[in-house]
């Protein structure tokens, strides 16, 4: 960037400030507004349509959730300025070792799991090192690597299995302790006592009459929880935070400052390469087999959730609230529209829509912060 | 939500396909067609890209809709089961169409099944072509992720009583490629005795591609589902047969089912196959005519 | 003015960029409590040298001599930790952090809650603002963005933080280049002050005024290798700066050039 | 980047070079490495399968025609420093338009053809517009173009025609004179002459027995070469060629100098645009028809054949002729693992290991040229 | 010295950046053959006052007359086609693209072959390497990208570039700042060569010594506003350096800072 320099306080040359606005100018403020404003136009649009009943609410929360639980990783790793195309592939290549492991070979679900994730921190940390060691921008490496790794997740059960798609996890993952981690609920009593109550949904025949509709909060996205808490305090709570922006920010002077750059940028990787894949074994779980076809684009939507979030594409600014909120701007967006009876085809256009919009806001938010002009 | 006798149900149609495939139109005009007459609301809904798991998130977004039935694939058991087992409960009646089995259906409790199941469908289409003289073939897969896809050369490899082995080539969909590499693929196997295309979107180019190398006519050509082009591929000869599932019935019937079901009550006792019927060049006016659109 | 054990001690210190020979073996002595001023024409190699002082680049071959030890430096934190502060030319600060966070880049200030240790944000802004105060500088606030900074600010930021962080030498590229003259003389008003408690300073300038203002010993490199090490009152202005020409001969103007640029 | 410096001519501290070895060094050099490795590879271990005769050489030919086409676009516009996610959906939405208007619309071809051109150029201005105005980076901008192209090519057939592939466009473009631009074929006599002295091979059953196989140079090809050295032209040996290597080298300082840096970032958005617009116009022509998911993938197909063939990401750097034979390398490794027989699931991990083999080599030599390090 | 009429006339430009108002009103007469000193602390407004005039920027408000005529610069294209050329303090030089390139940017020699207008690089290689060796530096070829020159080198290019094509303005933003001493020299040299043909030199410098060598006037800037113009001779080296400090107190140091920094 262009030196930008502006006069310190006490100078007659700029105009002053209120602290409230201070205060209301943060990274998250476009997530803010945006969620704010998607949540008003589906209350209005959708407001009895079902879509902020129990199920709705558990439907757009789900969707929000997995989002998330990507999205996390990306902004980590945008905010350390290098990005990952290969999440999408990653996902369907994880959900696929987990579910060759498991049911073809027979393994303990748990041991394919842990398995499953030393290979893709392995990959991550792959991929961060030819990015550190040979200068190239990201965008190539992990395009090589989304190719490399839907190869292998439709070479592999293609070739063992003759087929796509790998069934049968859930029967291998019964009474599982690793497998409920990924694929269980909790909280279903408070759920069942809610439904006892009639204040949610429950269901009115078969062999469930009775339980809730919603019977507990599923794992999935608890984990997207924890992920965004874990996320928020390490960027912005603790020494390693400061490093991932001083790594995005200007990998040179941060190395120059003692900062161990490359460290960070391949931790950076194999964080976002644990996010796909705990994201893959949730999936796997609640789904109970792997396709091949799992995870397709799911890299652009995670760079769309971070960057509506207001993280800078070219590293060194972000938040990861911001990513969570981009998520769920996106979950309810895209669950919405079909709430509201839009035409499905037209989704693409209101995401492409969105997207132009979120950024051009962030980025009139963040020039105010930085007073870049 | 059975006596109900008042017009305005609400069914939504629930695909495994992505926004772009083609052969799911008929489907769409189907479902509106049976809604405009029957005077319901009907909605066609699917996973942008064809991700399954997504596909299984929007029967639950549809069961929390509350609508009065659910039209859906059950394109892999494992992945659909729990939704469609949810929405059953929850008291959302269920047809499942297209793909799937009925065995299948029966057990997520669905009222039934309509649609031709895609192993049966390509066996059948094996047995065909191995009266017919076929001993070595070349599958077209061109949406080898999909699981369906890859049953139908099975089913077929298996009619036939060979090995599927590299007769399946995964052609991507720009019909360049899918021309280019069925052109490569018939230049190192010359003595490729059937092609098997799993839909307009490879049987289009790879009509081109027998025009070109001269193979049109003298080779064994079937394929999966109807199309404008393949329809004029049949006329001419240059496609043996097209088997076809009749798209427009798995759409059409299940809302007529569904509505009278929730008006009267009545519902047929049997499940319906709507395919695989197999079109050749005889009988061709009414398909030429509604290609792409109907049939 | 100088101890008699040079605190560090580079010898013989060579460094090859591919078919690039950017020193070819250089010596120098740095002695506590002197400012060691370099000097040379560009391209003589001065930055390359205090990078493979300041750990950013290995030597290709040579010793470095840290307090009478050998000493190889794997990357610039393990020299920080030495105790080796650097202000390079091409300034190391993110325009996007605040103040207070590229203050204590790679030096954060921890805090234990329980088993977890995090960055002590209050003690970092604290620190931050009443060290640029100490430098004549009023800061809006510790939160705001460097990149709002001027040139100058900004390189007082740099010079604040190697200062603060008591380091044993302070190497400085550059920092009056791209100053005004209250900046300049603010800068080299607080090498003089460091520089008097005992810490070694190695300052890096085009400017022989500056040199001269501030310098114990003056070292000429050019074309990577040393011309010699002078101290001060042995050698004029003048004298200088035919070393720092590289002994070729200066364009001359019919204007009044009064004897050093 | 940081500063590089280096003494000049006659300076003692610079190992010679020799000047065979300067000349060597050039951009395109990966490209041409690659070329060879890979004909050699082919004519090793495919060479008696087809792929080398008359059929064979159109076959890989045209599929690398189509990839140049696409390249030559995204390789100027990628030196002007920015890139285009939208080409893919180009395709697609530009090929409905022609079939909409020329089957649904009934115009004739050739105003269909040219309306489609000036929509499709419109929008790249629009794209090119939004980035230079708002200072985004051309990642967002075109991804939102992404999904709103695509939208379109799915909606628009879909409300008007009730399906999403129109057919029926080869009809209409009977003796229409623009359409035998796209998609005739020219030197059919040329052929003729070759098949029947034996020198190409003939048609040795069906309907065509005694033509030659190849009967003539597909337009595609045609346009394909008039592109590249259109473009090659245009690069290296104009003044609007050193404003796209300023532009994309650092746009400040280009502007600086008097370099209209945003007329030519502009410009170079709408001229890939007409070259997805020549893509989908070839295809529609013989094809005969256009469908929704035409051209997925492509921008990445486009970026990856630039970057095998040298430029970089970033910007500033590249060769039009490098693009070429990235182009070249793609489709002739596409097709030849075909002609050699190995297991087609397996293409994209090949892709994804080329790619990454081609940008380290490229980055060698680059960092040779420029004395970056 | 002087000739009667200016060249360019700036009444009472102002600036303002958003928030920040960065000229305050600067009126500036240049005259031909003169060399007009600016000077000033950082974010004075120097450089966005000859950004301006070089239409960079276009003004908030004033006017700017260009030979007694009202002028408004759309973008710098117009002012490189009236006649002012620019080196900016940030380089306007591309790393990546070769010096002949560059030296041509914008300025582009064709050659018509038919109907068509091709880059001339015959002419533009030989003229290239010919004005660079009138300024003393040797290239290996016209061919070498710009980035493998030494900054010094790159500086002398846009140098050159400016003067080659003819200008009647050269503005110089800081050119000295990152220089040895005998590429200073040569600069300030040119800069007099330059002048003696008549064309009007603005010369941006934080060295009191670089002003006064070349200097014909000088304005300082403050704070974005004029402190007023002197004439050479009727200002002293203190004088000159208190104004540029904004009047206020430059810090002191023990040493012997004469006078100057
Ligand atoms: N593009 C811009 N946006 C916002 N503020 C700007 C911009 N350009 C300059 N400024 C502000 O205008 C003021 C003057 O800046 P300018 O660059 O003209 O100073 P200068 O006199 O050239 O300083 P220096 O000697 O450090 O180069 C500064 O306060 C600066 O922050
Ligand atoms: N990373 C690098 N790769 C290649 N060559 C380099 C690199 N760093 C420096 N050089 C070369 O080493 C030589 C010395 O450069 P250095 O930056 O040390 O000079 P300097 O004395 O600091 O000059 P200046 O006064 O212009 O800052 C130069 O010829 C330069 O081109
Ligand atoms: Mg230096
Ligand atoms: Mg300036």
């Amino acid at each position: 960037m262009t030196d930008v320099q502006t006069q310190v306080a006490g100078d007659e040359r700029i105009k002053h400030r209120s602290r409230f606005r201070e205060a209301l100018i943060r990274p998250e403020l476009g997530g803010i507004i945006g969620t704010i404003l998607v949540f008003a136009m589906f209350l209005i649009f959708a407001g009895d349509s079902g879509m902020f009943n129990s199920q709705g609410v558990l439907n757009w929360g789900q969707i929000s959730a997995q989002f998330m639980i990507i999205a996390v990783g990306a902004c980590l790793l945008m905010i350390a300025g290098e990005f990952d195309l290969s999440v999408g592939s990653m996902i369907g290549f994880a959900g696929m070792l987990i579910a060759i492991f498991s049911v073809t070979l027979g393994w303990p679900v748990w041991m394919a799991i842990i398995v499953t994730f030393v290979i893709a921190l392995a990959i991550g940390a792959l991929n961060g090192y030819i990015v550190v060691r040979t200068g190239l921008p990201s965008f190539i490496v992990t395009l090589a690597f989304l190719f490399i790794l839907r190869g292998f997740a439709i070479y592999l059960p293609q070739t063992i299995e003759r087929k796509t798609i790998i069934g049968g996890v859930s029967d291998a993952a019964q009474g599982d302790w690793l497998a409920a981690v990924f694929g269980g609920k909790i909280l279903t009593g408070l759920f069942q006592w809610l439904g006892d109550n009639g204040w949610i949904a429950v269901f009115e025949r078969g062999t469930r009459k009775g339980q809730p509709v919603v019977d507990g909060l599923p794992m999935l996205v608890v984990w997207a929880i924890v992920l965004v808490i874990v996320g928020h305090v390490i960027l912005t709570k603790t020494r390693f935070g400061n490093w991932i922006f001083a790594a995005g920010g200007d990998a040179e002077a941060a190395r120059n400052s003692g900062v161990p750059v490359n460290r960070v940028k391949i931790l950076m990787f194999m964080f976002t390469a644990f996010c796909a894949t705990v994201f893959a074994a949730c999936q796997v779980m609640e789904f109970g087999g792997a396709g091949s076809d799992r995870g397709l684009l799911k890299e652009f939507e995670a760079i769309i959730a971070v960057v509506i979030g207001g993280a800078l594409l070219t590293g060194g600014y972000g938040s990861v609230i911001g990513a969570a909120l981009g998520a769920l701007i996106f979950g309810v967006v895209q669950q919405g529209l079909f709430f509201a009876g839009v035409e499905s085809s037209l989704f693409r256009v209101f995401l492409g829509l969105i997207l132009l919009f979120a950024v051009i806001l962030n980025t009139y938010i963040r020039r105010i912060i930085t007073g870049e002009r | 939500a059975t006596a109900a006798s008042a017009e305005g149900e609400k069914y939504i149609l629930v695909s495994h396909a992505p926004d772009s495939d083609s052969w799911w139109n008929t489907i769409k005009n189907g479902i509106a067609l049976a809604g405009e007459q029957m005077k319901v609301e009907v909605e066609y809904r699917n996973p942008p890209t064809g991700d399954l798991a997504d596909m299984a998130r929007i029967i639950e977004q549809a069961a929390a809709s509350g609508p009065n039935g659910i039209i859906t694939t059950l394109s892999d058991y494992d992945v659909l089961s729990g939704p469609i087992k949810a929405a059953v409960d929850s008291g959302v009646d269920v047809i499942i169409m297209n793909s799937g089995t009925p065995d299948q259906a029966r057990e997520v409790g669905a009222l039934m099944y309509v649609g031709q199941p895609e192993y049966d469908a390509g066996y059948a289409a094996g047995v065909r072509a191995k009266g017919d003289g076929v001993g070595s073939f070349l599958c077209v897969n061109h949406y080898i992720s999909s699981p369906s896809s890859t049953e139908r050369c099975q089913g077929f490899a298996d009619g036939l009583g060979i090995e599927l082995g590299d007769q399946m080539i995964d052609s991507g969909q720009d019909p360049a490629e899918i021309k280019n590499r069925v052109l490569a693929y018939l230049n190192t196997n010359p003595e490729t005795d059937a092609i098997l295309t799993l839909g307009p979107t490879s049987a289009d180019p790879t009509m081109l591609a027998l025009e070109e190398n001269g193979m049109a006519g003298d080779i064994y050509f079937g394929t999966f589902d109807l199309g404008e082009e393949i329809v004029k591929g049949l006329k001419s000869g240059v496609i043996n047969w097209g088997i076809d599932q009749q798209p427009f019935l798995q759409a059409y019937l299940p809302v007529v089912v569904l509505t009278n079901y929730h008006r009267y009550g009545v519902l047929p006792g049997n499940n319906i196959n709507s395919g695989p019927g197999f079109v050749t060049k005889d009988g061709l006016e009414k398909v030429e005519q509604f290609a792409g659109e109907y049939r | 003015m100088t101890s008699s054990q040079p605190l560090i001690r580079m010898q013989n210190i060579e460094k090859h960029f591919g078919s690039v020979i950017a020193l070819a073996g250089v010596s120098v002595d740095i002695y506590p409590g002197e400012c060691h001023c370099l000097l040379g024409d560009n391209g003589a190699g001065k930055s390359t040298f205090i990078k493979t002082m300041s750990g950013v680049h290995k030597p290709t071959k040579g010793d470095i001599l840290f307090e009478g030890q050998p000493m190889y430096f794997a990357d610039p934190r393990d020299a920080i930790a030495a105790g080796i502060a650097t202000v390079h030319q091409h300034l190391a600060m993110i325009p996007l952090m605040s103040v207070s966070r590229n203050f204590f880049m790679g030096n954060e200030p921890l805090r234990k809650i329980g088993p977890f240790r995090f960055f002590d944000h209050d003690y970092a802004n604290r620190v931050t603002m009443e060290e640029m105060r100490k430098m004549g500088i009023n800061l809006r606030g510790p939160e705001q963005a460097v990149g709002t900074l001027s040139g100058g600010e900004r390189q007082t930021v740099a010079i604040a933080r190697a200062v603060h962080f008591g380091a044993k030498v302070l190497i400085l590229d550059e920092p009056t280049s791209a100053l005004g003259v209250r900046q300049t003389a603010n800068v080299l008003a607080t090498i003089d002050k460091v520089r008097k408690q005992g810490v070694a300073v190695v300052f890096i300038t085009h400017n022989v005024r500056h040199a001269l203002a501030v310098g114990d010993r003056f070292t000429v490199l050019n074309r990577g290798q040393t011309l010699g090490t002078a101290k001060r009152g042995e050698i004029s202005a003048e004298e200088l700066q035919d070393m720092m020409a590289g002994g070729q001969e200066l364009a001359t103007l019919e204007g009044s050039l009064g004897g050093t640029v």
